[in-house]
């Protein structure tokens, strides 16, 4: 299988969806003749032109809501978030328009529209540049929100996402762009919906999405070497979530622990928590554990940054919490 | 008259005329649009009423004196032509088509409603016949209806797209960038868009002078490079006459254009506004000598077009549709409980 | 003590400390011409004059980033979302803004601005104007987030966020403008991150905020009829939470349903369950149970928007669950 | 000259001239001014440095070419002055009086920088100055600005706002409402808010006809009953001159005013812009004929305020004075890890 990074998965996506189906078409700022700050839409602009290919003003809520539009009229706009931290501007076009159209207008309208681009911190860019936006996006019914960690899920879930007929809010792993691994040739799709087990153990349950999967696939390994045999799962989608396979795990194990790079309160791994305690109540050993950022608005200084996300070692105390072993 | 007028918006321009001169339209014609017209209002009315005896919930607002704006220029819809507004729309839903059954069945949050319930007065949507909604959130639905705009030339169709906004509505930032964007991609081309800002000088209760210190609401289009003109939006016939003219010609520019329509809403904001200390008994009767319908009840009868009678006859009619809208209404069944769960997502409810 | 409403317990907060403090403004959109949508505001404007109330354009970014710039250089906005539905417009500036600016200015930097308005649904308004908005804006560390429910507490809690030197979004029960309640006379606050105990009880834990509490003080009522013994808990502070007063409830009684207007994704009843579980464990009896609102967008026709919110009969069927009775 | 600026703005514009005629400043404080610019450059130089040897993270933004701008208006700035402004905030902060040293730790995430390292490049604050920030969200900052105007008057202060903002901002929805109130309440003398709009033809990638199709950007405050005025960004003389006049109208009015600086950026649009593809090494070329600091060289050397080797000696302080804000950065610790957890709220943390 050709290995490729993450960023060319999301542009061969976006590319062969552009060249099978008219009515997508991508949109941002600087994502034509720039190519794209995290070039991700780069060389789109050459071969589809500037009407499928438009580049916008900095006016993140007019053109989503331009976007939203067009998806109405069954256009498929895939729109770039430069950052998803400049997505607050588009707030009321995400939760009012998007999310509700086909509610209020009673199933008349559809809006099949992707909004994409990188989330989550870890190069310094402080606190108005640093944000996961997975439950904050996740709490609106109309909306799928997805946040895919490996080039083969950010493949085959984009091109999910263009096909959907409703809303997706794509949060790509921004850290990660230049990661690489195996993804399929031609055309594949990875549904929504399903969380994937990224490595299989007994004794404990590790649940992340995005680039904390990482993390836990490391800690993982340095697990094993304590005789703690952990199961890794990587939620991959948040909305729709995949309730069974995070149950039938800690049915197995007994103890589990989500970690996240967003705030605590109000967050994925608070649902994530209460869901088991509600579906699992009897099978677990120990209280779910929650390893989350710090509750401060992101840090520039790069020691006050690695400070405020998970690390491996905050992750093992809390494996070492649920299994009852001193840390 | 029109001191709100005259305090508002234009000073030192020209007045703002009918064209034409000749009432332009065959007898019948000019009768149809006065039937439209009581239609509108008694229907207003009457959910008005349904209002207040507890029938209708949520808000409500109505479009009582601004009639001959939707008339105009929705008079000029084509198949393929796309609407869309803010929340005071029952006139918009029932000129492109619906019924008045299922408009005022909407209102009751029946199941028979033109969006089965679930919508309320403010989201009233009519795909087939057009109509995009219906939208709450003042500005939100702009910028969509600009997005429409570029649908409609991307995919090469004939259609424009008009968009209704309110004098409020133009200090909020979401105007702000999708007029931008209207303009900028109407400069290829790309954005037949009419903009129909309907001035009625009142944010609910806050008079244009009271919101910017830059009253020429219009003249605000020139900073995104759109062209506009004014046009007296209480005159039927003066609406007609522009609608006509601007509409063919950013169905062949793929342009946008803006038209600023001097207005006055007769009804309260909100049918749960009582106390309107924002204007003055005057005010309103001042506006009433030019209300819409008076006006065009005048200019029927001087240009020999209708009797006395034949209008009575005209508000007859409209008066029994308006009846048996209400009846109709009241009569229907709410919405199953399991409409609940539909339409949230294509397929199956998403837990 | 003197009976009076909610909405003029909201007034008299407001009016008592623009008498005290001359940095206290009100602004937002017909609070003053027109008296405030829901007259919460009325009659200020005659009090202090129009620099002190301050009617706005429907522009809720800009005009909630001036207030921020007002809270800044050391004025105290009150600043009225028309209803917080339209907050979303003013996202970005909260979130973006109010929230951090203290911490990436490092410290130079005060906000203290109240931004208030009508909360949550009820009223036929349909999917755009009904949210509950509590866990949406108390997941950002920098903000405070309330939810006061008796005229008491609206008056006192309201004191006490125009003293804040932080930005609070103080979330209004809209339907409750009217109901009328005990509140004393004369200068008094209630401190932000203290629940209340607003009914004792000893078989089982209701929690929640805003008008569901008075829905659980009915369930309560009609529970003692089945000799079952519930107590509620009545959150009031979000963020800052008070998780000692729920778990030493939940130590007693072994049980809690947690009840919301808000969807459960993501939410308050989700933070809820997940401390509970976390600093209970061994003391529950039973998985937390939450009764959340309908995943949908809100329906306008009123017996869909009945039946998309908590009712009496779901509070007791979850309160069956966890004491394990049939319902 | 210049044929970005002149496709992108000022067609049938007369021309930006210097004011005044004679330098109208005394020898010492043209080198002054001199000074100033050629450190911002050389701390901007260096910064760029520390950027491509990894010592400096994030987001990196530098105002090399625009210098004339800050330089200009700020030499009216008065204490209790309020001065706010985006990301490309450092010469803001140097010149009004932060140390360099202070500053280049910040950038460096030192515990010794402006704002103890917690907010890097984009958020440089210095309130003891008048600086209420260097804002990362395009567009957001403006509203504070406009409300910071209201609150200088309010407390009845003589200071006025300065809010920079570029060109790219200009359409976002936050410039838009945020414009109107100001508009609004200078009808009252309640907005000392002098908005300084830098036009260096570019929002990253894309520039102003790229942007909109009304690429006269200073008209865009037409719309706000804001008067408004352009000035050549490049040249020191004139913006001095222009802002010694505006700052005084603002002042004394308490009403709102906009300048349109047009410049250009020298450097990336952050260090991380590598490729400039959208625009060519002509243009950048061109432009570098204007760069501000050769400019005003010229101006010096012809009026003879100052002879090559006075020049050469300020730079050579300057350079010194750079250095030593490097050696501090460099050598000053991290900041505590207990700082994580300050300033969130007034108080103790809030879990
Ligand atoms: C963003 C937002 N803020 C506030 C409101 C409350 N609101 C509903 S209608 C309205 C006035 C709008 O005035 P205008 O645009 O002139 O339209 P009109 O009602 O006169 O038709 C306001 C403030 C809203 N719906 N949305
Ligand atoms: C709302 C928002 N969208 C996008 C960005 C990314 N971004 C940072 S700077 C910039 C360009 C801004 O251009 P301009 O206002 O002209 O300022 P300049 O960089 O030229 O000084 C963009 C798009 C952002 N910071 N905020
Ligand atoms: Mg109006
Ligand atoms: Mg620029």
């Amino acid at each position: 299988m050709p290995v490729i990074t993450y960023r060319e998965a999301l542009r061969s996506a976006m590319a062969d969806e552009m060249s099978r189906d008219d009515a997508v078409v991508v949109m941002g700022e600087d994502i034509g003749l720039y190519g794209g700050t995290h070039l991700v839409t780069d060389g789109l602009l050459d071969k589809f032109g500037p009407k499928r290919v438009i580049d916008t003003p900095i006016a993140e809520g007019g053109f989503t809501g331009a976007a939203i539009g067009m998806a109405m009229l069954g256009m498929r706009p895939v729109v770039e978030m430069m950052t998803w931290n400049f997505s607050f501007q588009a707030v009321d076009q995400i939760v009012q328009n998007a999310a509700k159209l086909r509610y209020f207008s009673g199933g008349q309208v559809s809006v099949p529209l992707v909004l994409r681009g990188p989330n989550g911190g870890g190069v310094q860019l402080s606190a108005q540049h640093t944000h996961s936006l997975e439950g904050f996006y996740g709490h609106f019914p109309g909306l799928k929100v997805v946040s895919p960690v490996t080039p083969h899920d950010a493949k085959g879930m984009m091109l999910t996402a263009i096909r959907e007929p409703d809303p997706v809010i794509f949060l790509e792993a921004g850290a990660l762009y230049g990661t690489k691994g195996e993804v399929p040739e031609g055309d594949f799709t990875v549904p929504f919906g399903k969380a994937r087990v990224a490595r299989e153990g007994d004794d404990v349950t590790l649940i992340a999405y995005g680039r904390q999967v990482n993390l836990l696939l490391n800690v993982a390994e340095k697990l094993a070497g304590e005789k703690i045999s952990a199961e890794v799962i990587d939620l991959r989608s948040i909305r729709p979530f995949d309730t069974e396979t995070i149950v039938a795990s800690v049915r197995k194990t007994h103890r589990a622990v989500v970690v996240q790079e967003q705030w605590r309160w109000f967050s994925v791994a608070s649902e994530v928590a209460a869901i088991i305690q509600e579906q699992a109540f009897d099978d677990l050993d120990a209280p779910v554990v929650r390893v989350s950022g710090a509750e401060v608005p992101a840090p520039y200084a790069r020691n006050l940054e690695i400070a405020a996300f998970p690390s491996a070692a905050d992750v093992i105390e809390a494996v070492h919490q649920v299994t009852y072993r001193a840390s | 008259m029109a001191s709100t007028q005259s305090r508002s918006k234009k000073r030192g321009k020209a007045g703002v005329a009918s064209e034409g001169g000749s009432l332009g339209f065959d007898d019948a014609a000019l009768v149809d649009f006065y039937r439209s017209m009581v239609q509108i209002r008694m229907f207003e009315d009457a959910a008005q009423r349904g209002f207040r005896t507890g029938k209708i919930g949520g808000y409500l607002h109505l479009y009582s004196g601004q009639e001959a704006i939707a008339i105009g220029f929705l008079h000029e819809y084509q198949a393929g032509d796309r609407i869309i507004t803010a929340y005071r729309d029952h006139a918009h839903a029932i000129l492109l088509g619906a019924s008045p059954r299922e408009v005022m069945a909407e209102l009751y949050g029946k199941g028979t409603g033109l969006v089965k319930g679930k919508g309320g007065s403010m989201h009233l949507f009519d795909v087939e016949n057009g109509l995009m909604g219906g939208y709450g959130i003042v500005g939100g639905h702009i910028p969509l209806g600009v997005g429409m705009a570029y649908a409609q030339r991307y995919q090469q169709t004939e259609g424009i797209v008009q968009l209704y906004l309110g004098d409020g509505a133009i200090h909020n930032g979401a105007f702000h960038e999708a007029a931008n964007l209207a303009g900028l991609w109407g400069r290829d081309g790309m954005n037949p868009c009419l903009f129909i800002l309907e001035n009625n000088n009142y944010g609910m209760g806050t008079s244009v002078e009271r919101a910017t210190a830059m009253t020429d609401l219009s003249a605000k289009f020139d900073s995104y490079g759109i062209a506009h003109e004014d046009v007296d939006g209480m005159d039927l016939l003066a609406v007609l006459a522009c609608a006509k003219r601007v509409v063919a010609q950013v169905r062949e520019t793929g342009r946008p254009y803006a038209i600023e329509a001097i207005t006055y809403r007769l009804s309260p904001h909100g049918a749960a506004d009582f106390l309107e200390r924002y204007r003055t008994k005057d005010e309103i009767n001042e506006w009433r000598q030019r209300d819409p319908i008076g006006l065009l009840e005048e200019r029927l009868l001087e240009a020999g077009a209708a009797n006395d009678d034949q209008l009575a006859e005209v508000r007859q009619e409209a008066r029994a549709v308006v009846d048996d809208a209400v009846k109709f209404a009241e009569e229907s069944p709410e919405p199953a409980l399991a409409e609940l769960y539909t339409d949230v997502y294509a397929g199956a409810p998403v837990d």
